[in-house]
């Protein structure tokens, strides 16, 4: 890989000017100084390892489940434990792992990719991260204290009304949703307000990377989605704490209200972890085939119609609930229309691999398994779109197939391909490509092995989330083969640890751009410093590091002794002002902290909403108050 | 120095948090069969007897006490043996209230669990040996939960059916009128 | 190492008070999230009347009119408050800053205190029935936005006041406007679902 | 990676031949309905299996080619053009694949979905209860009204009117050898037509998440002509006879003095529970415990004297009945045919 000419060597300055910015940009020291970091790389890489870890705990329990359903009649669970942990298991998949996730991809890549150095609100995004960690804690708490949720990652009432989930079980399930949510929505603010005003000069919206693209309809839909579901858990809430008649059959409340409210949020809450990936794999399709994306128009405007439509077909979860045919037509051609979005970007990244200098790299090997996946899961979805197919395999183990062949096939496995292409950008090393396509090959096997088999178990009959099943059904031998293959995605998965661990601190240095990438993430040095780029880049073209070195010019003037960016305007990103960030806060770990309590605390009486939202109330008032020097000189 | 007291404080904080709500969620799905214990004469009004001074007098907890699941199926056993008939939800109807202050039979649980089981003048039907002991003492935890006398994180908030009466009082706990 | 072109912002004010500033955007956002959750509810509130044919549940009568009614004036006026002050502060002008922040705080305050009276005037709780939970869920929520945005304003009047200020202030203080613009006006459709929407429904 | 899709490809055939099993399938139809879904099942699967195979083969072919020369970064727009043309080409034909599979579906559900509104049809009153199942056979004349739990009989070749309830929370009502699934909510009531055609006995089972009990509620349905239905009918609306025997007379006796008769109803006798299933011929139904054991008296013994262990969390009491109590008991139940 012939290393260009770094295209973007420092202007010959004197060395003061290169110290005086390290300085402004530097982490206070000790505890404190690690509870009040607001730079985006170090946020960046908190949510992804927080979320990892969630990811190896939702691992366990499956693990833990699929042990459990390997023979007919087993023991190892009793219902109880069985249904706390496959509760569990989805919980953190989908709200603790996946959307924090690709929102921690965001924070570390997005500031790069728009060639800036900070997001648009760095304390927003501290207080962000110490929220969902609060989040986690807090479930993690009551799985701890035999307080886990057991009634399904969508908490259909009455079962989780106050009346048949006894105890605090439901309530924990909600309030997390309340920590995750005010989260995202944290993020998803400045992750739009980042892409709009901090674009790199002439940056316009037809040069914006795709994945920027898709970051930015993913954002928009957690800002329509997320409130959704703070409708359908605060129903819970309230009717579980205060005796609320939301979701109450006998006092006109209605069961039903719950599920359309909640799916409203849910279908688009899958796009939101999807939707991510579709960059992921854009970014690594375009760095790979070493050409320009085919059909960037098309597949800017597919990601949109996907942001779209994916509010519009919420009722093909509930089409067993005995909803009137016209609508259930409505919204069989809706789930079908999402299928069109998502083929147009099929093809286009297969037009450009047809025609591009294909690197088989490890991170392609995923975009590969991931287009092999995904279309499988998304023809199935197709036919889960029909009503009467839908009447046949809904909450069976079809289901459950379906939505892991597009949740893994659709966001693991593009994750794991961005983290194998980002991983020189944030260690600065390079990863083991042997180590990487074992890896590969495990989760890919062993991911065939798991869920195929439960496409056949579905049409058999066999229900969702069942503790255990009678031997005379037949389910035995696939359930057994489904539970070998889920060991071997464990393996895999230590497979990839290992990969990286050892890659850390491997001697294999990763040079600013190994895979000779356009974007301008790959101008930083790997990894970047805590101000990314000492001259911020400015944009020529669609494919920055791909135009010749004399068409790139830098941006000079910015003040080094504070934490200055340059805000542009919309549509053509022409630079309008110069705009100072705040440096490194403890406010909003302390505001976080009051936070957590205040919710936490309502869970057992009511009254923390008060005392909670006063204590919250005063950290803000710290966090907002007017600090020396209050004159910005120019 | 620092960071370490900080770790311990951190750990000492999980540690107790961990334990406080451990026993209140425990779902005891195996209770032991029938052992019909009668608990003295829990009723007695005054300390006047014949004969000598009485002997120590015999408190019994409820094994049961502040399990959420428990009270959940003490409700459902509320309405299952037709308890609700006579004492509504609650509130009291043929039936003397059981939302109330002064207990005519006492408010202990070894007392309501005599009141149960040897049924009382007036009405109270003598349920002894027509429901498992382990039932019985489902259905003191219950109503004693509905004086506000069980934990409130391991009362359920409210029923999924109408409130009969609405100006009832129908869960202290939660209690405002209507 | 070829001489590399450069554009230089030395020139461009470290500040803008204006929608261009990304703070503006931020509140955006916000406007966005807040506007979605309180339509779905509202929805969410008609969906609920539609499945039911007898609306408000009996023992409940319709919310009294007059207050509300009357508690939608100082509403609109504390809006020309925060339009006042936010010119204000696009211009430095301290005077029309405190003027205009007072005069929000004053009618804000108002349409809350005469809200807080009729309250009391619903005969049923957020216990009582749907129609109870709904309406006090629309009640506690709106009020509890509206609290919090009076308190941020008045936190920054005292910062005006005794000087504590500079260009971040002077911002905050211009986009401040854009959630009191909208609170303002997501009143009028929570306002008609909940006073009028059972009289229009019974005739 | 071919070696890879070869590997695949066996081992779906393998899969895909060992699903002969007729319990309870949704691709062994047993009914006009089951029928219909089960030949769009194999449309849907056979035109998208192919549309799988282009893709997937496309998608090999831009692994294995050599590129013919370096292309530079940025293509010149003219070699787009043929690409542009097959890109195009492919998402209409999307589109239209899409449409036909939307009118198939929306046919297809409308043709399953109401069978014939012909006014003397059989009615069954579906009531979902945690973990078991309660059946109402509706009549005009009230006597004729006969409730049973977990398993219900059905005449062939005649549709029938299910209408969904539930007692708690919400179940779901699905036999996947007759039709599709129908959830079953509290405070509303959904309705659904069946009709079978092969008699048989046919397995279904809930499929809404309802709790601790969620995998062991099952029930059954059997399906048999019209004359063996109406003679079936009639022997469950007779209630349950005096016995003559003393053994069972005792077993009455034991059954009547304990807490059974506050949840069960033997019809014939004075226990009127309406908490738990009717009893009066339990000895004719082919399961126990909502389809978890075979009825035999063994079995019966072991989910009388310790349900927890059978099914945990079920609300059936655990009761210590006394060892002389408990046989006659056992051959009275199994006495009531």
């Amino acid at each position: 890989m012939s290393a260009t000419p770094d295209a973007f060597a420092s202007v010959p300055s004197e060395h003061t000017e290169l110290s005086l910015l390290e300085n402004a940009w530097r982490h206070r020291p000790g505890i404190l100084g690690w509870l009040s970091v607001t730079t985006h790389q170090a946020i960046g890489m908190r949510y992804i390892v927080t979320a990892f870890i969630m990811l190896l705990l939702g691992g366990a329990e499956a693990l833990l489940m699929r042990t459990q359903l390997a023979r007919p009649n087993n023991t190892f669970l009793g219902p109880d434990r069985y249904n706390e942990i496959f509760t569990t298991h989805g919980t953190t998949m989908m709200f603790l792992f996946a959307v924090p996730v690709m929102e921690g991809m965001a924070i570390y890549l997005i500031p790069l990719m728009l060639g800036t150095r900070n997001v648009a609100f760095p304390r927003l995004n501290a207080f962000g991260y110490w929220l969902y960690l609060g989040g986690c804690l807090f479930l993690y708490w009551g799985v701890f204290t035999n307080t886990a949720p057991d009634v399904g990652w969508f908490a259909y009432p009455p079962l989780s009304g106050p009346q048949f989930t006894p105890g605090k079980r439901a309530d924990f399930w909600a309030q997390m949703i309340t920590f995750t949510e005010v989260s995202g929505l944290c993020v998803a603010a400045e992750i739009i307000v980042t892409i709009f005003k901090m674009r790199a000069p002439r940056m316009s919206l037809n040069r914006m990377p795709l994945y920027v693209w898709s970051m930015l309809v993913q954002s928009f839909m957690v800002i329509f989605a997320m409130p959704a579901v703070v409708i359908a858990s605060s129903y819970l809430l309230s009717d579980r704490t205060i005796s609320t008649h939301f979701v109450n059959p006998a006092e006109g409340g209605d069961p039903l209200a719950y599920q359309h409210i909640f799916w409203f949020f849910g279908h688009p809450e899958v796009y939101i972890i999807f939707i991510p990936a579709l960059g992921f794999v854009s970014s690594i399709v375009v760095a790979n085939a070493r050409r320009a994306i085919f059909g960037y128009p098309a597949m800017v405007l597919s990601l949109i119609a996907n942001g779209f439509i994916a509010f519009g077909l919420w009722v093909h979860h509930m089409f067993a609930t005995g909803l009137p045919q016209i609508g259930e037509a409505y919204f069989t051609a809706s789930s079908m229309m999402i299928a069109i979005t998502s083929g147009i970007q099929i093809f286009c990244w297969l037009a450009t691999l047809w025609t591009g200098r294909v690197r088989r790299n490890t991170a392609l090997h995923f975009a590969y398994g991931f287009i092999a996946i995904f279309v499988l899961g998304g023809l199935t979805g197709v036919m889960l779109a029909s009503v009467p197919l839908d009447l046949q395999v809904h909450d069976t183990y079809f289901v459950i197939a379906h939505f892991h062949y597009v949740l893994i096939g659709g966001a693991l496995f593009p994750l794991f391909g961005a983290f194998y292409h980002w991983f020189p950008k944030m260690t600065g090393r390079l990863m083991s490509e042997k180590l990487g396509k074992i890896n590969f090959w495990f989760l890919f096997i062993g991911f065939n092995l798991t869920f195929f088999p439960m496409h056949i178990l579905g049409l058999k009959g066999m229900p969702r989330r069942v503790y255990t099943y009678p031997v005379e059904m037949g389910w035995g031998p696939m359930s057994f083969l489904a539970t070998v293959g889920a060991w071997i995605i464990a393996i895999g998965g230590i497979i990839f640890i290992v990969n990286v661990l050892s890659s850390r601190r491997s001697a294999h240095f990763a040079a600013a751009n190994p895979w000779d990438a356009p974007s301008l993430e790959w101008a930083a040095d790997s990894p970047p410093a805590n101000y990314n780029f000492e001259h911020l880049p400015t944009v020529a073209s669609r494919h920055p590091l791909w135009d010749p070195p004399e068409e790139r010019a830098v941006v000079t003037g910015l003040r080094n002794d504070r934490r200055e960016v340059l805000v542009t305007t919309l549509m053509d990103a022409e630079p309008h002002h110069r705009y100072v960030l705040p440096g490194s806060s403890i406010w909003p770990f302390i505001a976080a902290v009051c936070v957590s309590i205040g919710f936490a605390g309502s869970v057992f009486n009511p009254w923390y909403v008060i005392w909670g939202s006063i204590i919250s109330g005063l950290a803000l008032i710290g966090w907002f108050w007017p600090r020396r020097p209050f004159h910005m000189e120019p | 120095m620092y960071s370490r007291c900080l770790k311990i404080a951190f750990l000492t904080t999980a540690g107790c948090l961990l334990l406080t709500s451990c026993q209140r969620e425990q779902r005891n799905l195996q209770p032991a069969p029938t052992r019909l214990a009668i608990y003295g004469d829990a009723a007695r009004q005054s300390t006047l007897r014949p004969g000598g001074p009485v002997g120590r007098e015999v408190v019994v907890n409820n094994p049961y006490n502040a399990t959420a699941y428990d009270i959940s199926e003490g409700k459902r056993l509320f309405d299952w043996f037709n308890c609700s008939g006579c004492h509504a939800d609650g509130g009291g109807g043929i039936g003397p209230p059981l939302i109330k202050d002064h207990w005519i039979y006492g408010g202990e649980p070894a007392n309501l669990f005599d009141t149960i089981v040897k049924g009382r003048p007036n009405g109270m039907p003598s349920w002894g040996g027509r429901i498992p002991e382990y039932q019985v003492w489902q259905i003191v935890a219950y109503v004693r939960s509905m004086n506000g006398l069980q934990p409130t994180s391991a009362t359920s908030a409210r029923p999924d059916t109408l409130e009969s009466n609405p100006h009832n009082l129908q869960n202290r706990t939660s209690g405002v009128t209507k | 190492m070829s001489e590399l072109k450069t554009l230089d912002v030395s020139h461009l004010p470290p500040f803008d008070i204006s929608s261009q500033a990304p703070v503006w955007w931020g509140q955006l956002c916000i406007v966005f999230i807040e506007g979605t959750m309180f339509l779905l509810l509202i929805a969410l509130y008609f969906y609920t009347r539609l499945q039911v044919d007898v609306w408000p549940p009996p023992g409940e009568q319709f919310p009294h009119l007059l207050l509300p009614s009357l508690a939608l004036i100082p509403l609109f006026v504390s809006a020309g408050g925060s339009y006042l002050a936010s010119e204000g502060a696009k211009k430095n002008n301290r005077g029309r800053m405190i003027a205009g922040m007072l005069l929000n705080l004053i009618t804000g305050g108002l349409f809350f205190a005469m809200q807080i009276i009729q309250w009391h005037s619903l005969n049923f709780n957020w216990k009582a029935d749907i129609n109870g939970s709904y309406v006090w869920a629309f009640l506690s929520l709106y009020h509890f936005d509206l609290v919090g945005d009076l308190v941020f304003t008045f936190v920054l009047l005292v910062a005006v006041i005794i000087g504590r200020y500079g260009e971040k202030q002077r911002v905050g203080i211009h986009v401040d406007s854009v959630v009191w613009y909208f609170l303002v006006l997501i009143w009028i459709p929570i306002y008609l679902a909940i006073y009028w929407g059972p009289r229009i429904m019974e005739s | 990676m071919t070696r890879l899709h070869l590997v695949w490809t066996i081992l779906c055939l393998a899969i895909l031949s060992s699903c002969a099993g007729h319990q309870q399938s949704a691709i062994d139809p047993a009914g006009p309905q089951s029928g219909k879904i089960a030949a769009l099942w194999w449309g849907f699967f056979w035109l998208l299996a192919v549309i799988f195979a282009i893709v997937m083969a496309v998608m090999l072919i831009t692994l294995m080619r050599r590129p013919p020369s370096a292309i530079e970064n940025r293509p010149p727009e003219q070699a787009e053009s043929g690409l542009k043309r097959t890109v195009t080409a492919a998402t209409v034909i999307t589109v239209l694949l899409l449409f036909v599979l939307l009118i198939v579906s929306v046919k297809t559900g409308k043709a399953t979905a109401d069978l014939g509104k012909q006014s003397s049809l059989l009615t069954i009153e579906v009531t979902g209860n945690q973990w078991w199942w309660q059946f109402r056979y509706m009549n005009s004349d009230a006597s004729r009204i006969l409730t049973t739990a977990n398993e219900i009989h059905i005449p062939v070749g005649q549709p029938v009117l299910i209408q969904g309830r539930s007692n708690d929370v919400i179940h779901s009502f699905w036999v996947p050898n007759l039709q599709g699934k129908r959830d079953l909510i509290p405070s509303r009531v959904t309705t659904e037509y069946l009709q079978v055609d092969n008699p048989g006995v046919y397995r279904g089972q809930c499929s809404e998440f309802c709790g601790l009990q969620h995998a062991h509620m099952a029930f059954y349905v059997i399906a048999e002509p019209k004359d063996k239905f109406n003679a079936w009918m009639q022997a469950q609306l007779q209630p349950a006879p005096a016995p003559t025997d003393p053994v069972l007379e005792h077993g009455r006796r034991v059954f009547l003095n304990y807490q059974c008769i506050y949840c069960h109803q033997i019809r014939g006798t004075t226990a009127a529970g309406q908490n738990g299933p009717d009893l009066t011929h339990f000895a004719s139904r082919r399961s126990l415990a909502a389809g978890v054991l075979p009825n035999t008296i063994g079995n019966l013994g072991g989910w009388i004297v310790n349900p927890q262990r059978i099914k945990p969390g079920t609300h059936m009491a655990t009761i210590a009945v006394a060892p002389n109590d408990l046989q006659p008991l056992l051959q009275y139940l199994e006495s009531l045919k």
